[in-house]
């Protein structure tokens, strides 16, 4: 029997489970579901929840807690985890999720045209740091808050991957 | 003066690359294409038939690169060039450079090019021809403080437009005297960036425009028509995103009175081949001249829906000298067209580009659907160019018809390992105003203030949770399994486990 | 008498349970498919709201029992059972025990199919209308003998019909005498096995005729349109294979006429819904009632492009007892249309069957380019089933252009792993007297007679051939390199050198 | 080097692959040919010939000397053997491909109807031998020419596959 936590679009859904002698159960929220799922290869399937057909293709994105469910044209992130262990972390009043950043990553692929601060510099919300080209746009990224620069990981020219670091605050 | 075209080469890529070899096709025209490094086992390559390299990943080294397009034309024996749009459509030396080579432009002269390319130009041609212009200003190398002088003079809030501009780019709305300064730089680097010219003007930003606009179609023997308008009001960051004709709003009286201003500024300018007119109209439905696109758009499909003119086939028959065959009267606007682009971008996160492999890729079908795509399953997504993978067109017999049916493809779309703006479309289709078409060029600031462009039900966010932690159950199931039977590779036991696996899962207390 | 259906189950699989379920969701109408166990994965389960397993493969277990349907629609709450074509589409049994049940049956009432499904029958509502109809005979318990004297007197060559047939099955053609006999045997005995009624009728058979069919639809107020014709000459086996409308052969006042004869039989026989009145055409232009169809078929799009008319769409509108919304003057015929049906055969040996899984499957698109399919990739194609996989249908302005770009479609096809009827097409649609429109039911045996239906040049030969010895090449050398490698395996060693390589190969003097 | 006799509906291509220092080299009946080749996974690749393209998927049916090339839409069966085999073939008056069948093999899978002959009968060009229905459809098999027949191999109500042996002739 496993017991997980889904959280999608900051909905949570409690979904249990088992094995059983004549197949497997789920309850979602306590409550029991009739679910069917036929694999049509390593990460798609037809699903069949009370009846309703989807075909879904559900893919991992590296990190083991985070799913992306590709379903109805779109794609829906999950997250996902351990019932128990959600518990825990709630009891300890932790969020989910990584914590606030203090390091500013590249929100996509593209080539530094310009650093506008430097180590040292204070910055306050709104502030532009750095602006990236991608696909032909320029885009300008701004610091989400009130902070001081630690370090610049990234120079003008230089092109970046999407999750490079590019700044990271003290 | 008629010339018998044999063989086009495409010099672009993509979804257009794809519609133009379609098009070549259908006329029994050989289709040359262009690729890049990144580009070599693109869908246009394999669709076309025959295939040129042309240099590295960015395109300017390859798609930009005249010497590289004008020799691999000359290489294939093609007589004529077309450029899609983008690249070098609206690139007059280019167009020069093809002339002197004795090779066909698929266009309108370089005359007109540089004439209608250049906005304040373009705009000075709109007032000859008696059409009616939106208040702005030029400025002739003004310094901040003379140019904001002339911001407030025309009134804030203004718009910032590159006059070599195009598809959103080096264009900027400023509302405060105090954002003026970043904007005015900010549009005058990527317009220099994206078109080697940095030079803005400014102009009146209307409260809640439409953006309609006009497709015409001349010869070379003076005949001009226009094929109705469409609606592309549906922007974000000053770029179509879905497109529609005919517009929510036409009269057939309006609808008279804007064709018969496209055409005479068409014209007077000597317009050769196909080309679009934009205009904006406001609340009260007057309309002001915006620009003249001396190219195919990318929306051009919602005119072909309804018209039943193929537009490239068109410009083919013009660029080989033949009159037009359709009078003004044969042009009929039947039903209605819809177009959605598919963007490989992330719109909750501002539309951010999303890069990667197609792990799937299924295209929708069926009554009314057309799919323009320009990629296939296992194609990866450049970051080096437009990252519009397809448009999905959809017919139907009205708005309501042409609106459940664009829905309903959206949803049969296939898509894995990018974000896409499908779920976007759908979120827009299912808006109240959107479907009584109230629309305007700020419909998405306004109705989706936050980016949030979720259609999800609970019904539908509950399914997806099931399918996640099965997955989920399945992995850990999987190395269980694994660890209990180390004779068995992992690999293989995947496989078969996952192949052959089709179980019913039965709630709880049933 | 007006309902408003909420939810239909569809009892039918493939692509006509696929189109069914696209106009469900294009009217709001939650779609409820059946499948049986080899179905579990098909498209139409995967595209459906709601999917109900009804039991193992064969048709006869499954998609047959009226008791599986009938529990289905109950459990799932549907309001309307649409039954596509075949299977249960022209069993009044089925319709009366839908009525019986207060579910209401997509199609016509259980008394017009008994009539009309009754080749006999129809045939004597026909001479009633004063539609002209084909010299025949029936044959009612007569022995060998006796069925050949009227078939002497009829005239060989004849055809033999299964009273309750459809779709070429028992159904044969008998040029002299000697063959009579064991055609009669099969024919009865094909028709009991598919109709469960093994009567069968002779028929004159034609020369050269075109198989011409005028779409109707009626409502349950007395109204009744015609949709124009569709010509269905082109027949394997009795079976059509390429549709299109307009005819070629076909002039305003023939389609006013033959429009006229077919709405009169509609009214004789209280006709309700969508159906089809069949006829042969002779080369004079002298035509002959066939049958009337009490179902949608097979290539009702080619009417639906060239109308506009959503005809699936209608007929749920017909059972929910509106009033036409179209009025005879309301129908246009725009443009021109034709339709290929994708079958798993081997076309070079007979049209066999040919089963497997597709390993490789994607559909063509773009202007004009409509393809309703039941399958996507690494479907199986059972044994059990119809071996039609998907319809291509394709729109143009006028029959040249229609073809060209079918062609053209037909050439984007990606399938491996089967055999399919696509080179089948491009053969025909090369073909001069095709391209004229000079067609008749003995089309294809005149044309193709030893079915060679290659449409191979020596140049597109010579690259297959090139493909194949690289392929045999590149895994030659794998086998060499992995057995120099032994540390590496072999599967991740192939994988790492296909995926990466991308070589150019030179001309051996160059 | 490698050279191949590729056999396509009734024509010959003589096929000549060898490692070039600068990549390889191909000739085609004695004529050098531009070819490039990129891959699109195991079976597919994007093929230029003289700059020609094409998108081809090259699958292999089991023999080792026929494959199948999906090209254009449509399937190419092609037989391919190495050069001087053919050559030896040749010089020795032999036929390529399997020899004259003895073996009546089911052509599809199907439901056998009827059986209409028995070991011991003389069957002449023509006559119908055995009656299956696949899809619905019922197909005569019919002899492809003069024999006797030496065992039968299926019975009235069985299931076949393709290529499983229904006949066997002396």
């Amino acid at each position: 029997m496993s017991r997980y936590l889904v959280k999608i679009d900051g909905n949570e859904y409690d979904i249990d489970l088992a094995y059983r002698a004549d197949g497997y159960s789920v309850t979602v929220d306590g409550a029991p579901v009739r679910v069917t799922s036929h694999r049509l290869g390593e990460t798609r399937s037809v699903l069949l929840v009370e009846d309703r057909s989807f075909e879904v293709d559900v893919r991992s994105n590296g990190l083991a807690d985070t799913k992306t469910v590709f379903m109805l044209g779109v794609e829906i992130p999950a997250e996902i985890e351990e019932y128990h262990l959600g518990q825990l972390r709630k009891t300890a009043g932790m969020k989910s999720g990584p914590s606030v950043q203090k390091k500013l990553k590249a929100p996509m692929p593209g080539l530094i045209l310009e650093v506008k601060v430097a180590p040292g510099d204070k910055v306050s919300k709104g502030q532009p740091l750095i602006v990236i080209e991608a696909m032909k746009m320029e885009n300008v990224i701004k610091a989400s808050g009130d902070a001081v620069v630690k370090s610049v990981d990234v120079s003008k020219g230089a092109s970046v991957e999407k999750g490079d670091q590019m700044l990271e605050f003290e | 003066m008629n010339t018998k075209i044999k063989k086009i080469l495409i010099a672009n890529r993509g979804e257009i690359a794809v519609r133009i070899i379609r098009a070549c096709r259908d006329l029994g025209i050989d289709a040359v294409a262009v690729y890049s490094d990144c580009d070599k086992t693109a869908y246009h390559v394999r669709l076309a038939d025959e295939a040129y390299h042309i240099g590295p990943s960015p395109s300017t080294e390859s798609y930009l690169v005249h010497d590289k397009i004008i020799a691999a034309a000359k290489r294939s024996g093609a007589e004529a060039i077309h450029p899609g749009y983008g690249f070098l459509a609206e690139n007059a030396v280019f167009a020069q450079r093809c002339a002197d080579e004795g090779i066909i432009f698929i266009g309108p002269t370089p005359e007109t090019i540089t004439l209608l390319g250049d906005k304040l130009q373009a705009r000075a041609a709109a007032l000859e021809a008696d059409l009616p212009v939106v208040p702005g200003e030029t400025l002739d190398g003004d310094d901040l403080k003379a140019a904001l002088v002339k911001a407030d003079r025309v009134g804030f809030p203004v718009l910032i437009k590159a006059a070599a501009g195009g598809g959103g780019k080096g264009m900027r709305v400023v509302h405060k005297p105090e954002d003026f300064e970043e904007a005015l730089e900010r549009a005058s680097s990527e317009a220099t960036s994206a078109f080697g010219d940095g030079r803005v003007y400014i102009e009146k930003y209307l409260d809640r425009p439409r953006h309609i606009e006009i497709q015409i179609l001349c010869d070379r023997h003076g005949n001009a028509i226009h094929l109705n308008e469409r609606e592309c009001s549906i922007q974000r960051r000053h770029q179509k995103v879905i497109e529609e004709s005919p517009s929510p709003v036409m009269t057939p009286e309006l609808r008279h009175t804007m064709g018969e201003a496209a055409i005479s500024i068409a014209k007077k300018t000597g317009y050769v081949g196909a080309g679009t007119v934009e205009f904006m109209v406001a609340q009260d439905l007057s309309f002001y001249f915006l620009e003249v696109n001396t190219r195919l758009q990318v929306e051009h499909p919602v005119t072909e829906l309804v018209t039943g003119v193929d537009l490239v086939k068109e410009q083919i028959a013009v660029a080989e000298g033949k009159p037009l065959r359709y009078r003004q009267e044969d042009i009929k606007l039947d039903g209605h067209a819809i177009e959605c682009r598919i963007y490989a971008e992330d719109p909750q996160q501002g539309f951010t580009p999303s890069t990667g492999t197609l792990k799937n890729y299924r295209i929708p079908a069926g009554p009314g659907v057309r799919v323009d795509s320009g990629v296939v399953i296992y194609n990866e997504i450049p970051i080096f160019y437009d990252p519009m993978i397809a448009k999905l067109v959809v017919w139907g017999s009205d708005r309501t018809e042409a609106i459940s049916r664009t829905r309903r493809a959206l949803q049969e779309y296939r898509v894995a390992g990018l974000k896409t703006t499908i779920g976007f479309h759908l979120a827009v289709l299912d808006n109240a105003r959107f479907i009584t078409g109230d629309l305007s060029t700020s419909f998405l600031p306004e109705e989706f203030p936050d980016n949030n462009y979720s259609f999800l039900t609970d019904d539908i966010r509950r399914c997806a949770a099931i399918a996640a932690a099965l997955d989920k159950f399945s992995h850990e199931r999987k190395i269980a399994l694994s660890s209990r039977s180390p004779g068995k590779s992992e690999a293989s036991g995947w496989a078969t486990h996952h192949r052959r696996e089709s179980l019913r899962w039965f709630g709880g207390s049933r």
